[in-house]
């Protein structure tokens, strides 16, 4: 039997060789399980979590997310959309089952690599340093030039809209802005997979454009996996490849929509007649669900 | 200095000071008073300068041990009174009084005027300041039944004692009835001596090790001590005034009440027939075996390797 | 800490929940309470070696065998001066705490009290206890009182200090959320400050509970016993006196027990006032 | 403080922005410094009628003229005292500073130190001082150096307990942001631990502060003054037993003084590190 | 001249008396003023707000809410919406011109009365308070019957959707569901004036219909005036009776759109030809003055 593995980003040795162990435990299993695993950026294995307030934040949760795919994850309030999100991201461990990301539990990548950024719900900024500080954290964190970081730092600013505001304090921002900075944070790292809780909840409906357009174009740039908590259905469907709609307590993946249209996307798209039928399948995918819900 | 030094190791040290004249430190049992007179007309007039000494005179202080710091070696030569150095014999540490200042003790009961103690029975029934642990008062206890004292702490002040008419405080006569007499407080005072408890106080001591090897030092120490304080006994007045320069917080005036009311303990009883610093066996022997039975001393040893008058001049 | 907590909360609760990485007692003991051991371990052999290496005799520095003995010998000394201390210690703590509170709470309530009366707080704290104690025993006696007075007069500045800064470093918006709702003083203080200074305040009991053994001891050395059996400080000072440094040690080393144990009961209640919501007393679930 | 200083703050923007309601300068006066005059006022007047009223001698309770008069013909005595009390215990602030951040920080990086080593830091706080003060003269020689480790120790708890409070009680989703970037345990430290703990460090410092004065009479007290000239302590205990209970005032007073400029400094310090973003540092716009 | 004085709502004889004062006051200069005055829940006049930054979040902002209007504002991010809505509220002073609330500076309503609330654009919960007790707060602080209190507190979390989380603390929630509870706690107030920042930016589109439906509802039923913040224009003209478009930097009032749709206003509406007009005029307003801004 041959099995040809073909890491899809440059693993260092040590890495290489968690997966090959990763690879060779599998092998006694079966083969296909190593291809699966392969190509698996995130991996949801029959996750549930429960709080232990007695919450059932996630049930039963099983979702493959592949490489350089962008996931929107859409459901309604406290239906464990962060919760998972932060499962991937090491923040958090499943009551039962499992999440793999590349092939390996998060706290492990976590303690490897730096290739996982994450938006958070709330901003989430460090009071006591400026916008540019605050963006240049996570560059900061992993070394290098700093005179690059700054530069690279800035630009991002520039894209989200605050390179007037590189010395501002956090408490001096708006609440739009402060969650600009945060996606500028998380861009800023060029990581490989991007985690995003609600981060345009916040922006008005043309700034939402102009950053919806610059995520998609670094999204294909740099070949990343994105995961995106969003409540808003047509931003779902205008940025994902695949939208997974969840339904409420607890915590349930009820439908996984695959949005086949193409890439590069264009503002003008959102009137064309296959996107308002994505937007109506969630849509009512979402409702049904509630429905659902309301007649037990 | 550093710690770890046995007494022997700093004293080779102090022997190679340059100069040929030895570096010797000694640790006063207080802040500097009257009763170091001898030490500071030593200095003053160059005394130990001329038998080869460089002496530092290091200040006590309330909660300052001399004989603690002898014993670690940080000095060479100490001031404590008799009582303490027989009972550093529990811990072991062996200590040789080289002369003794006082032939008496000076310490006493200080209580206001009119307030009829005659006997240490008197104390009954009234509020007695005394330092804790200090050893004249285990003494009294044993000695009379004072079962009736309320007994408070003493900590260096005296206004509770003036606030309170019936209380007694223990003093030095020497010292705090002048303080008295200042604020216009009339006290009396009694002398614990009067039990019979008299050891002599201002002790000038060293270790045994110390003694054993050094005979020279000691003896150019204890002659320079005994003639600085035949000098004090003339020019009391102005050493006094180096004093203040020392301890600048002391008036003038107290340290010559001091001066005087020191003198007699100093240049008077023993001393007056047998010379200054005079020290007999008897006397040690006394104390010492006070001390056993009211249990301070754990055991029973022969005062003579605790004193030696070897260093003192002959009598005259 | 917030690390590890968050590692140990981490693996209960796999434990609790999952039921399958069950945790072995020896792991747990190994995480908290092997370092302690070792270095108490260590501690006391280093302790026990260094006289003899540096040539220390005992009177100036006593082995732990030597302060074992004195201890075991005096020991009846010894137990009657902790019971006496705890109990002026824990008195004087009390009033720390509740003056020392109820001041903060008085002062942060106007600017112009504060500005006008927490200097005196500073100058009761900086003034030396030998100072004013012959006013303390003028106006309590001797003894008892007056070492409760000495031993909360050393330990209620951490308390207001600390309080004070945590009254005064409440969020801005939840302070906005209580002018709009139109809160009075009181309510504002209760509602908001109080609790939001929690934190704050629990640290500043942990410095008190342990200043106020050190100002019982104190107390006992100014202000005398006042006829009753002496505590601590007491058995301190006639050890010191009569140079049994390895009973000095005992005391010592029985007030530092007694310290720790008081500033634990102190931590634990803190834990308890906290675990609601601060983030250092608390065991966070992800 | 959160409160007046917004109302505060509000006024002055108004004042700056739109230059209409100018403040006159004779409010301000009054918001910030008639209360303090009126207590102080109220206070030396209390005071000076305390003694005549209950009938207390000056050897008790001197009065404030008594004390004026005590200090101005003692002045040089005093002026040489203070200057050596401030040498000692500055020195003995800054160590407690140092070493106390110092050693939080180790401690603060393992969940294990922190176990293993902090129940010492307890002991050298409980540990009576009277019971080390001969190991200390005896390692450090009677006198300054002494008195400056006595400062030390007697100040440096609060820091250690402060900032050890304030690095655990780091915001979660913060310390969660660190870990997802894998930072080290020392980036944690230094980026995010040490900037949110600096409010308690602050607290701590000022209480220290305080305390180090408190440390350096102390020390005067039980490790004597050694060679050199004495500070306060010496001053006061000479003062005791000569009943000069005026000039032990003027003593008290001084260390009460230095106290508060030494707690004044160390506030002004804490405000510059923490104006940047600390609420009870923080003048807000609003 | 004989003027008649119609309070709109019940003032207590102090606040009465102001409101005379104030009122003679402007007799001197017009009783026209008088007329406007009485009739305003809010007053913008003229307002310019400098922050010591340099910033300019509001630029000459002039704007008149009579009562009983649902205003809602709508502008990019950093425009100054929260900064208008905080000076209604007290929580921030022009540096020039004036605010007045019910003709009175906002300073000194907030004094008299506990007739504003506000859904800050972040939840704002004490941490140490239950959900419930969250809730309460306002209550508490008003006084009254504690058993009423709680009554009212537990149905406005039921209308929320919360009735299950009463003991929950603030960090066991959702981000959506905090914020649910800081529209609960507002609403449990019952106050005349409503202030909402972005409320239901964090909430999915369903939970959002229904408590626009319930916001609109007690709205009408207790007469309230409302200033509603929000970036979703569908919201805006699904809610409001009037829409102010804000634009950026400095913060000016570009338009003003009155929504002239009958209430109750139904979720079928957004089908509504005349809905959709709305709509695109609101979303041209903001368009045209982005662009405006961007050829300058
Ligand atoms: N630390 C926690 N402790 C206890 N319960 C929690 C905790 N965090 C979240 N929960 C509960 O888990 C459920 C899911 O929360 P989660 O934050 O994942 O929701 P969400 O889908 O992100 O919702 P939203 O869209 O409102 O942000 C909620 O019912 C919440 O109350
Ligand atoms: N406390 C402050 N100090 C200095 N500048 C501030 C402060 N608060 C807000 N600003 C600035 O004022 C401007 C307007 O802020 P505001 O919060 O009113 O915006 P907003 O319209 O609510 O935006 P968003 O939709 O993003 O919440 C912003 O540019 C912001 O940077
Ligand atoms: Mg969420
Ligand atoms: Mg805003």
């Amino acid at each position: 039997m041959h099995i040809e593995v073909q890491p899809s980003h440059t693993y260092d040795v040590s890495r290489y060789n968690i997966l090959k162990t990763s690879l060779l435990k599998t092998l006694l299993e079966g083969a296909n399980d190593v291809i699966i695993k392969k190509n698996h950026a995130v991996y949801f294995r029959n996750v549930s979590k429960i709080y232990n307030t007695g919450t059932v934040a996630l049930n039963h949760f099983d979702f493959p997310v592949e490489e350089g795919e962008f996931i929107s994850f859409l459901g309604p309030s406290g239906c464990g959309k962060s919760t998972a999100l932060r499962m991937v991201a090491g923040l958090g461990t499943p009551t039962s089952g499992e999440v793999t990301v590349y092939g390996e539990p998060p706290e492990e990548l976590i303690k490897n690599t730096n290739d996982i950024a994450f938006v958070f719900q709330d901003a989430n900024l460090l009071p006591w340093r400026s916008v540019l500080d605050n963006v240049l954290l996570p560059l900061e964190l992993r070394g290098g030039n700093k005179k690059e970081n700054k530069q690279a730092a800035i630009s991002v600013l520039e894209m989200v809209g605050l390179k007037d505001h590189l010395t501002s304090y956090p408490r001096q921002l708006s609440g739009g802005m402060k969650m600009r900075v945060s996606i500028a944070r998380a861009l800023a790292a060029r990581p490989k997979l991007l985690l995003m809780d609600e981060p345009f909840a916040a922006l008005d409906e043309i700034t939402r454009q102009t950053l919806q357009m610059e995520l998609l174009d670094i999204w294909k740039k740099e070949k990343m996996t994105v995961l995106f908590v969003t409540h808003n259905v047509y931003e779902a469907v205008f940025l994902s490849s695949k939208i997974a709609v969840m339904s409420a307590r607890p915590g349930r993946l009820s439908s996984v929509i695959d949005v086949n249209l193409p890439y590069p996307r264009e503002l003008g798209m959102r009137t064309h007649p296959a996107f308002s039928d994505y937007v109506d399948r969630a849509s009512a995918s979402l409702e049904n669900d509630e429905k659902r819900k309301e007649t037990v | 200095a550093c710690s770890g030094e046995s007494a022997t190791e700093t004293e080779s040290e102090a022997a190679d000071s340059p100069g040929g004249t030895e570096e010797v430190k000694l640790v006063l049992n207080w802040f500097p008073k009257s009763q170091h007179g001898g030490v500071y007309s030593a200095i003053e007039e160059g005394i130990f300068e001329e038998n080869g000494l460089s002496v530092e005179a290091e200040p006590g202080g309330p909660q300052v041990s001399p004989v603690q710091i002898v014993a670690a070696g940080d000095a060479q030569f100490g001031l404590a009174h008799a009582d303490q150095i027989l009972i550093a014999r529990n811990q072991g540490i062996e200590l040789v009084a080289l002369a003794a200042t006082m032939q008496g003790s000076p310490q006493a009961f200080m209580f206001h005027e009119g307030e009829e103690i005659q006997d240490f029975d008197d104390l009954n029934g009234r509020e007695v300041f005394v330092q804790p642990g200090i050893t004249y008062w285990d003494f009294l206890k044993n000695q009379y039944d004072l079962s009736g004292v309320t007994e408070l702490g003493y900590n260096g002040q005296h206004v509770n004692f003036i606030d309170n008419k019936t209380s007694v405080t223990q003093s030095f006569v020497t010292s705090e009835p002048y303080f008295m007499e200042l604020e216009d407080v009339p006290v009396e005072t009694m002398l614990v001596s009067e039990s019979g408890y008299d050891p002599y106080n201002v002790v000038l001591f060293a270790t045994k090790d110390y003694v054993e090897s050094n005979g020279e030092t000691v003896q150019k120490f204890v002659s320079s001590y005994v003639d600085g304080w035949a000098s004090y006994e003339e020019n009391g007045p102005a050493i006094n005034e180096v004093i203040v320069g020392e301890n600048p917080n002391i008036a003038l005036e107290a340290l010559n009440f001091e001066t005087e009311t020191q003198h007699d303990y100093i240049y008077g009883m023993d001393a007056a027939e047998n010379g200054i610093g005079y020290m007999t066996e008897e006397r040690w022997t006394t104390l010492k075996d006070q001390l056993l039975e009211i249990g301070l001393l754990e055991e029973d040893f022969a005062v003579t390797d605790m004193f030696t008058t070897e260093f003192l001049p002959d009598a005259n | 800490m917030a690390m590890s907590e968050v590692e140990m909360t981490k693996k209960q609760q796999a434990l609790v929940a999952a039921g399958k990485k069950q945790k072995p007692f020896a792991s747990t003991f190994k995480e908290l309470y092997l370092g302690p051991i070792i270095a108490f371990i260590l501690f006391l052999s280093l302790w026990q070696m260094i006289p003899s290496v540096l040539g220390l005799p005992h009177y100036i520095l006593p082995k732990p065998t030597d302060v074992w003995e004195a201890t075991v010998s005096d020991w009846s000394l010894l137990q009657e001066a902790i019971r006496i201390t705890i109990f002026e210690s824990v008195i004087g703590f009390f009033l720390s705490a509740v003056i020392g509170i109820g001041v903060s709470v008085l002062l942060a309530s106007s600017k112009i009290l504060e500005r006008s009366i927490y200097p005196y707080a500073i100058i009761l704290q900086t003034i030396p206890v030998v100072a004013v104690a012959p006013i303390v025993v003028i106006w309590f006696g001797a003894g008892f009182n007056s070492i409760v007075v000495i031993s909360f007069l050393i330990g209620f500045f951490p308390v207001i200090s600390n309080t004070l800064m945590g009254l005064n470093s409440v969020d801005k918006s939840m302070d906005e959320l209580f002018t709009l709702y139109n809160a009075s003083k009181w309510q504002r203080m209760w509602k908001l400050r109080i609790p939001a200074a929690m934190p704050y305040m629990m640290a500043g009991l942990k410095i008190s509970c342990t200043l106020s053994i050190v100002g019982a001891i104190v107390g006992e050395y100014v202000a005398g016993i006042g006829g009753g059996n002496g505590g601590l400080g007491y058995a301190i000072t006639v050890a010191a006196i009569q140079v049994k440094t390895s009973f000095l040690f005992s005391c010592g080393i029985a007030a530092a027990i007694l310290g720790i144990s008081f500033y634990l009961l102190v931590s634990l209640f803190s834990k308890m006032m906290l675990g609601s919501w601060h983030e250092s007393a608390m065991k966070s679930d992800k």
